[in-house]
């Protein structure tokens, strides 16, 4: 069942939802790019593909303190600092997106599950929405995403004139109750006809052909020794951009901050192409920044595949393909080693 | 457009190559889409002919890659080095970061890059192809049935349209004319900030540097850092973290990035061009600049190598810490 | 009210051979200023790096004030010269970033200026406590 | 983790007025690293340390934290108590709760507060203390000193007198300097020479001097305690070890015309010459540019006359490596040139002098044998116009003149005026001053007396132009006490020209890295407190080189640094500052900026091989510092961008460990 | 001292970016002066007048116009005061005063005989043009 607002409401649609529940919309961040941000009646929905940094932000922090020791004199107080989540809504999250949460789920809500994670995910609520007019950095239908039907607590399309709704989980069609005066049934042929133009632009986007025949489970043995590495690798800066534009990229580090009366214990998102990562007492385990960028391409196109029947951890967001400083991406990792040139 | 074409370069590198000049190039390879390209090393003759590029969207500076591939490599390495590159080139001589021996340097003139970000908001989303013409560029995107004439003045990088330098000021052969020191606008942005009131100034910060996701890309990409150990990788400096936790962070970083460069930054404007989330940072290394100049004498880092950089020269008659603020408006 | 007004903590670092002696001799004098002031002792105002200025800031500092030796008089010939290029760097940028300059001071007191490193720093915590707590440069974590 | 000790001092009622001493080591007992604290009335005391030893004993301490007075003022009291307990000396630290807490705080409250917060500060410190050890470095018991004039040659004598070995080096073909040129001295007029050549005769006599005369440094490497020096003995195709110094070559050799330099050009020499009758060493010496057999082979008189057979047209430069533990500059000074001077006429007429040369022109081995004949004609000058400050006090005209005073010109032309006047009282003397400068021991007397005995005209002015004109010089000038405008026809015209560094001073200081000012006098480590050193370690300074000086001025210093040289060598081993700058190898990038800000040239560096993190073998370019030369100030660890720089005692951590608790 | 004196005086002093008190008092620029004859204050007298503030005799004395301009004393003065441009500073502040100069440039032409030095011709249309 699909229903319509009309995007002459649309700001009383967000206020009603915000009125019960925490929401971000997708907003400009002023500097040309989009970030969530909390609604409030001043927040402008910014009709932007993609924010910079990914949604995963709701669910996996940047940073995230975990626990406090106090230090009293010469005693040690152990305190759990978490704050308790509420439930919030996040409008407006692409296709490629939705499916990351598939991804960043199989690692932290798998045994043993990660409780800060967990409770998160429990109380977020998703507001998916379909692509009109994908970039031409996008190539999530290489992944098997459609990005005219995203999944999502609500699945949502928006075309000039209206936004569609449609309810997938229960925790959607509660949301769904909430603003239910501000919309109504309708048939779902103007939503057809978005998708209908939409797949024709996808098959000319210019990694249409993107190919994963030689990745996926199994194949680090054909991969790893690869000399492409070496020319693939040798403009990289060792810089973490890609990783944090990411959406599937789930490396943390755990620090412990002296706050002069005790320590903090927090974790915050790390990257595997700094040269810091992973380190250990006796060095680095990955020496090179060929090293390096081979685990970050070969985790998303093979090891996580491996260890996750055959899924791989890239959903075609194309937000590394714009934000890389040398514009070194997995596109032309998966052409090169796919024996393109 | 540039003025100089795309084959009388990869004709000199073809036969620096040939003749064993050199033994590799450092140029820009091709990538996807017509302005990806990525900085990289050219050793075969075909590789060349085929994926060196040569147009309005080669901003990388090779300067800083020069420390580590000359380390690796035993020959000559060819670099192509436009004239604001040039500038990091001398810097990173001056602090002895490479050897000038392995290194044979072409200087060729650059008549602005563009700054992708610019174009797509321009032309819109979905770029397809891009034809440079004499005035600008002819685009085609995903969603325009024609395509679309920009004005490349209306698309150049911030730092081209305040290029400081036309003129190149190492190379060991010039293709193409040489330019002149221009005289740039470059200060003016940092003198509207200090116009500001400190409460709108502080403003103007928190809002720019809250978007810092401390990828690092801006110290990574930057000619004057190329630290064997950065301080903020280095838990015993003081000053190390991973993430901007809250924006005190946020700002110690970029403060103290800014104070270790100062004097040495030749403001290529390579951390503004790589920033994902845009920050400005070249206002705050421009902000050193302009201080260093105003209150020290007119310095430009880079211009010749060996040159004592500011911060570790004096004179007796320097401006007090307690005059710096005179003259302008108190709070 | 005295009991009332806001007590800044001041971060004084001092070079030993001017600036240090200058503070012992306040002392020997008994020139009183606020207990607020605590003094680090370095062997040269040049050891001061920028970071220190921010860790103290950052720690809950609400002022930060450099003494060393007046130009010329540098124990070391040449170390207060980069001190001075330095901080006068260091203190337009905070300024720039919109930190409250008076937060931030260099000043050249000798060993005989007992009385001038007293003034100063009854003038400097009057000022810093003028401003009130350091909300520009804080962190709040370590707050708590 | 450190087991450390806290001892809170009363120091009387003096701390424990204002600080509630038992508060505070009460507090410090619960701090991180505090295994025990107590207080006592007075923590100096021998009982005071008793404590403090026999806690070091009782509870194993590692570092101790004494809460007391200023560390100005004991902290080598409680190093010393700390070596005697069986600890390193540098596991001290002092929180200062006398004059910079008690002492300025009347509150008993705050005073306590804040004595526990500079305490908690201490322990954090050493917390992250480790033990020091002085580095040694042997001495190289020899000194070399640059410059053979009187500075040089007081220094050298007061070395060798004390024992030690001590080598001039001099550019010239003989030592002697300045002060051999001159007559008399002010303000006692004994002759220059009967006191000066004896000291050389002394210098070329004393076993433990060497004299290299007609030599240069080539170069200097190493650091105080350890300088390896090359000086270049340039050929002076003269065997010095074999010539007599007769003198029969240089009567008979055949080229006549060669300016002498001795008699600043008013007076021939030949190609082979001895620079004046006293000379040390007293060898004839070979002028290359002019030497005929040396320029076209055709000659040889000199050989067929010696009858030692010393002379060698084939000697080759040769360059001397020697090690030194001290090195004295005593480079001296010069006239400067008078060419820009045009309003003074010194190159248009022969008759327009400077005071140097009206020094040789009085001098009885002087051109003219010291009777006073102008050189144009030989005529005796009726009228004579001195002109003091030419290039002196010169603000506007930098590339004329100098900055600075000159200092000697006041005195010696006074000297000059009431010699001339004393042997020929038919000569009318004016000297045109702008200040006349006389501070020292009877100066003033000596400048009054050519006043009022001698009648020598003093007038407050200066003088305008010097125009020749016919066998006169035309001076205009201002007398502006008489607010006129003079018109002097005089004979000879002597200018008190401005003194400047030797040339030789600029290389030398940059292969010493000692500093220079802008006027390329060597700058002094302390211009108060050590004026005869250079900041660089073990370069000493003597002379001229330093500043403007006469000649017991001269002397004083010379001997001064004489002494601080002996005070050097004496020692068998240096014992540095342990506190000094060390560089992480492994971080450090070879940039040179902290080469860059060391006042001390206590850095350097080298190319080494290191086993990188990366399992590779890298050579890198890494900074070294001399702990002998480094004074620990810090300058580089702010320069280093990496961090690889820090400073032992006061290391970076232990800063923000102090600045951590100072703000928690 | 008259309060309008020092205002004058500064006024010169700021005109003419001469600063008097750079001057040590050698006397170099009288010595040297060529005009030094028919001059009642003399170019070193000039240069303390103006630093006392002692203008008014300045202002009324004639020694204004005999200075040739020559610039002689700038020449030669060794601590760069220039006072040659600190007359010329005077001689304006009188001009200010009257509201005019005692000649103009256009004058000038009229006055050239054949004997007129150079120098003369180019300081008298220096001092009558301003």
């Amino acid at each position: 069942m699909i229903r319509k607002c009309s995007l002459t409401k649309l700001n009383d649609f967000f206020a009603a939802i915000a009125g019960d529940k925490t929401l971000y919309i997708p907003a400009s961040d002023g500097a040309g790019g989009a970030v969530y941000k909390k609604w409030d009646s001043n927040t402008q929905y910014l009709d932007v593909l993609n924010t910079v940094k990914s949604p995963k932000d709701f669910f996996f922090p940047h940073t995230e303190d975990l626990m406090e020791f106090k230090v009293k004199g010469k005693n040690i107080e152990l305190l759990d600092i978490r704050q308790e989540s509420e439930d919030f809504v996040v409008f407006g999250v692409r296709p490629c997106d939705v499916k990351s949460f598939d991804i960043l789920d199989r690692v932290f809500l798998s045994e043993p599950v990660d409780s800060y994670y967990a409770s998160r995910r429990e109380h977020g609520i998703i507001i998916s929405l379909a692509c009109s007019k994908p970039s031409e950095t996008c190539f999530c239908t290489t992944f098997d995403i459609d990005p005219t039907e995203p999944e999502g607590d609500i699945s949502a399309w928006k075309t000039d004139d209206a936004l569609y709704l449609r309810a997938n989980t229960e925790k959607g069609e509660a949301l769904m109750a909430l603003v239910e005066h501000l919309t109504e049934e309708c048939d779902d042929a103007p939503v057809v006809a978005q998708k209908q133009n939409v797949k024709k632009i996808l098959d000319k986007l210019p990694l249409a052909g993107l190919k994963l025949d030689v990745f996926g489970k199994g194949k680090t043995e054909e991969l790893f020794d690869d000399p492409a590495w070496d020319t693939l690798s040798e403009a990289c800066l060792g810089c973490g951009t890609c990783t944090f534009v990411c959406p599937t990229c789930q490396c943390y580090d755990i620090k412990d901050f002296d706050t002069g009366n005790g320590v903090i214990r927090y974790r915050c998102w790390d990257s595997c192409m700094f040269s810091e990562f992973t380190k250990m007492a006796h060095g680095n385990p990955r020496l090179t920044q060929k090293e390096r960028f081979r685990q970050r391409f070969m985790h998303k196109l093979v090891y996580y595949p491996d260890n996750n029947d055959g899924l791989f951890s890239c959903v075609g967001c194309g937000r590394c393909l714009a934000k890389c400083p040398v514009s070194m991406n997995i596109a032309k990792v998966m052409k090169k080693l796919g024996g393109e040139k | 457009m540039q003025k100089i074409n795309r084959d009388v370069l990869i004709d000199r590198a073809i036969s620096l190559l040939n003749s064993g000049q050199v033994s590799s190039v450092l140029g820009w390879r091709q990538g996807e889409f017509f302005y990806d390209v990525t900085p990289a090393v050219f050793t075969d003759e075909n590789d060349i002919r085929e994926n060196f590029v040569w147009n309005d969207f080669c901003g990388a500076n090779f300067s800083k890659y020069l420390v580590s591939k000359t380390k690796a490599s035993d020959g000559k390495i060819l670099v192509f080095l436009k004239p604001c590159d040039t500038y990091s080139f001398n810097q990173l001589l001056t602090e002895h970061r490479f050897d000038r021996e392995k290194v044979y340097v072409i200087g060729i003139p650059c008549e602005g890059m563009v700054d992708t970000g610019k174009l797509k908001a321009q032309v819109g989303d979905g770029l397809v192809s891009a034809q440079s013409t004499e005035e600008g560029l002819l685009v085609t995107t995903l969603y325009s049935d024609e395509p679309v004439n920009v004005d490349i003045k209306s698309v150049l990088a911030e730092r081209c349209i305040n290029c400081k330098s036309k003129k190149h000021v190492a190379y060991d052969e010039l293709l193409g004319d040489e330019g002149q020191i221009e005289d740039s606008d470059r200060f003016d942005e940092v003198a509207r900030i200090e116009a500001m009131s400190p409460d709108e100034r502080f403003a103007f910060w928190q809002g720019e540097l809250s978007r810092c996701i401390r990828c690092n890309a801006c110290r990574d990409v930057c000619p004057a850092c190329t630290c064997e150990k950065c301080v903020f990788d280095n838990p015993v400096s003081g000053v190390e973290n991973k993430a901007p936790v809250n924006s005190f962070e946020e700002k110690m970083f970029h403060i103290i990035r800014a104070f270790h460069v100062a004097g040495r930054c030749t403001d290529c404007g390579e951390c503004s061009r790589v920033c994902p989330q845009n920050i400005p940072l070249h206002l705050l290394n421009r902000k050193f600049i302009k201080d260093i100049n105003g209150f020290y004498g007119e310095y430009q880092a880079g211009e010749c190598v060996g040159s004592r950089a500011p911060l570790v020269d004096y004179n007796l008659e320097d401006l007090e810490a307690s005059d710096v603020f005179e003259g302008r408006d108190t709070q | 009210m005295q009991v009332n007004k806001y007590r800044p903590l001041i971060v004084a670092f001092c070079c030993n051979w001017c600036s240090y002696a200058g503070a012992d001799l306040a002392g020997n004098n008994r020139l009183n200023y606020p207990a607020d002031v605590k003094i680090i002792r370095v062997p040269c105002s040049c050891r001061v790096n920028p970071s220190f200025v921010l860790r103290a800031f950052q720690r809950g500092a609400d002022g930060v004030i450099i003494c060393g030796c007046h130009p010329g008089d540098c124990h070391y010939t040449s170390g207060n010269y980069y001190t001075r290029r330095r901080m006068a760097l260091l203190f337009s940028m905070l300024d720039y970033l919109g930190i409250e300059r008076e937060r931030t001071r260099l000043e050249w007191v000798s060993a005989a200026e007992g009385a001038k490193f007293a003034a100063t720093m009854n003038d400097f915590a009057e000022q810093v406590a003028a401003l009130g707590e350091n909300k520009r440069l804080e962190d709040l974590r370590c707050k708590r | 983790m450190q087991r450390i000790g806290v001892f809170v001092c009363w120091c009387g009622s003096n701390i424990a007025g204002t600080v509630d001493v038992q508060a505070v080591s009460d507090a410090l007992r619960n701090e991180p690293g505090v295994v025990f604290s107590t207080n006592y009335q007075y923590m100096c005391s021998q009982a005071g340390q008793d404590i403090i030893i026999q806690a070091v004993k009782e509870h194993n301490l590692t570092g101790i934290v004494v809460c007391s007075c200023s560390p100005r003022m004991h902290e080598a009291t409680f190093r010393k108590t700390a070596a005697a307990a069986g600890l390193n000396p540098y596991m001290v630290e002092i929180a200062n709760i006398r004059e910079q807490c008690s002492w300025v705080h009347k509150d008993m409250a705050s005073g306590t507060e804040k004595a526990i917060i500079l305490g908690k500060a201490a322990v954090a410190k050493v917390n992250l203390n480790a033990p020091l050890t002085p580095g040694e470095t042997p001495v190289t018991k020899r000194a070399l000193v640059i410059g053979g004039g009187i500075a040089g040659i007081q220094t050298a004598l007061d070395i060798a007198d004390a024992g030690f070995p001590v080598d001039i080096v001099e550019k010239n073909p003989t030592i002697g300097g300045k002060m051999a040129q001159l007559d008399k001295t002010f303000p006692t007029l004994d002759c220059a020479a009967c006191i000066l050549t004896p000291k050389m005769v002394d210098v070329a006599q004393n076993d433990n001097i060497r004299i290299f005369s007609y030599s240069e440094v080539e170069d200097i490497k190493g650091f105080v305690g350890n300088f390896d020096v090359k000086i270049r003995k340039k050929a002076r195709f003269v065997k010095e070890d074999i010539c007599t110094g007769c003198g029969l070559c240089t009567e008979k050799c055949p080229v006549r015309k060669v300016p002498n330099e001795f008699n600043l050009g008013m007076d021939n020499r030949r190609a082979i010459y001895i620079p004046f009758a006293q000379a040390v060493p007293k060898v004839a010496t070979i002028d290359p540019d002019a030497c005929n057999m040396l320029k076209s082979g055709k000659c040889g008189v000199c050989s067929k006359v010696c009858t030692a057979g010393a002379i060698d047209y084939k000697q080759q430069d040769e360059i001397l490596d020697e090690k030194y533990g001290a090195i004295v500059v005593a480079t001296g000074f010069n006239p400067i040139s008078m060419d820009k001077f045009d309003e003074y006429a010194y190159n248009q007429s022969k008759d327009v002098i400077t005071s140097l040369e009206f020094e040789r022109l009085t001098n009885a081995a002087g051109p003219t044998q010291g009777k006073l004949l102008r050189p144009s004609d030989l005529k005796h000058p009726h009228t004579i116009v001195f002109v003091q400050c030419v290039g002196s006090r010169c603000a506007s005209c930098a590339e004329k003149g100098k900055e600075y005073c000159s200092k000697i010109c006041c005195m010696y032309t006074a000297k000059h005026a009431m010699l001339i006047r004393d042997k020929y009282p038919d000569t009318e003397v004016y000297v045109f001053y702008i200040d006349v400068r006389t501070p020292g021991k009877n100066f003033d007397e000596f400048y009054r007396r050519a006043v009022e005995e001698y009648g020598v005209k003093y007038i407050k002015g200066m003088v305008g132009k010097v125009v020749p004109e016919g066998d006169k010089l035309k001076v205009q000038a201002s007398d502006l006490i008489a607010g006129k405008q003079l018109h002097i026809d005089a004979d000879l015209v002597v200018l008190a020209a401005a003194i400047e560094p030797d040339k030789s001073a600029r290389p030398l200081a940059t292969m010493l890295t000692a500093s220079m000012d802008t006027n390329d006098f060597f700058t002094e480590a302390h211009p108060k407190l050590r004026p005869v050193e250079s900041p660089t370690a073990g370069v000493f300074l003597s002379g001229a080189c330093q500043g403007p000086k006469d000649i017991p001025e001269t002397v004083s210093q010379a001997s001064a640094a004489a002494a601080k040289v002996i005070g050097l060598l004496v020692k068998d081993k240096l014992t540095g500052n342990p506190c000094v700058a060390s560089a992480n190898e492994m971080m450090c990038n070879g940039c040179s900026t902290c080469e860059r800000v060391c006042p001390y040239g206590a850095i350097t560096y080298i190319d080494k091989e290191f086993r990188m993190p990366d399992r590779t073998v890298a050579t890198r370019r890494v900074a070294q510092v001399n702990p002998a030369v480094c004074q620990g100030c810090g300058a580089c660890t702010v320069a280093c961008m990496s961090g690889a720089m820090d400073l032992r005692g006061f290391m970076s951590s232990q800063i923000i460990a102090e600045v951590d608790a100072i703000c928690k | 001292m008259h309060n309008d004196n020092r205002k004058i005086a500064d006024e010169i002093i700021l005109r003419s970016g001469v600063n008097p008190r750079k001057c040590m008092k050698c006397g170099k620029c009288t010595a040297t002066c060529p005009a030094f004859d028919r001059m009642e204050y003399h170019p070193h007298q000039f240069v303390y007048m103006v630093e006392t503030g002692d203008i008014e005799p300045l202002l009324e004395s004639k020694s204004l116009y005999t200075c040739l301009s020559c610039f002689a004393c700038v020449d030669r003065c060794p601590r760069g005061v220039e006072p040659a441009k600190l007359v010329e500073g005077v001689r304006n502040a009188v001009i200010r005063q009257q509201g005019k100069n005692h000649m103009t440039a256009d004058d000038v032409p009229g006055k050239l005989d054949s004997d007129l030095p150079q120098q003369a011709i180019v300081s008298a249309f220096r001092k009558y043009t301003k």
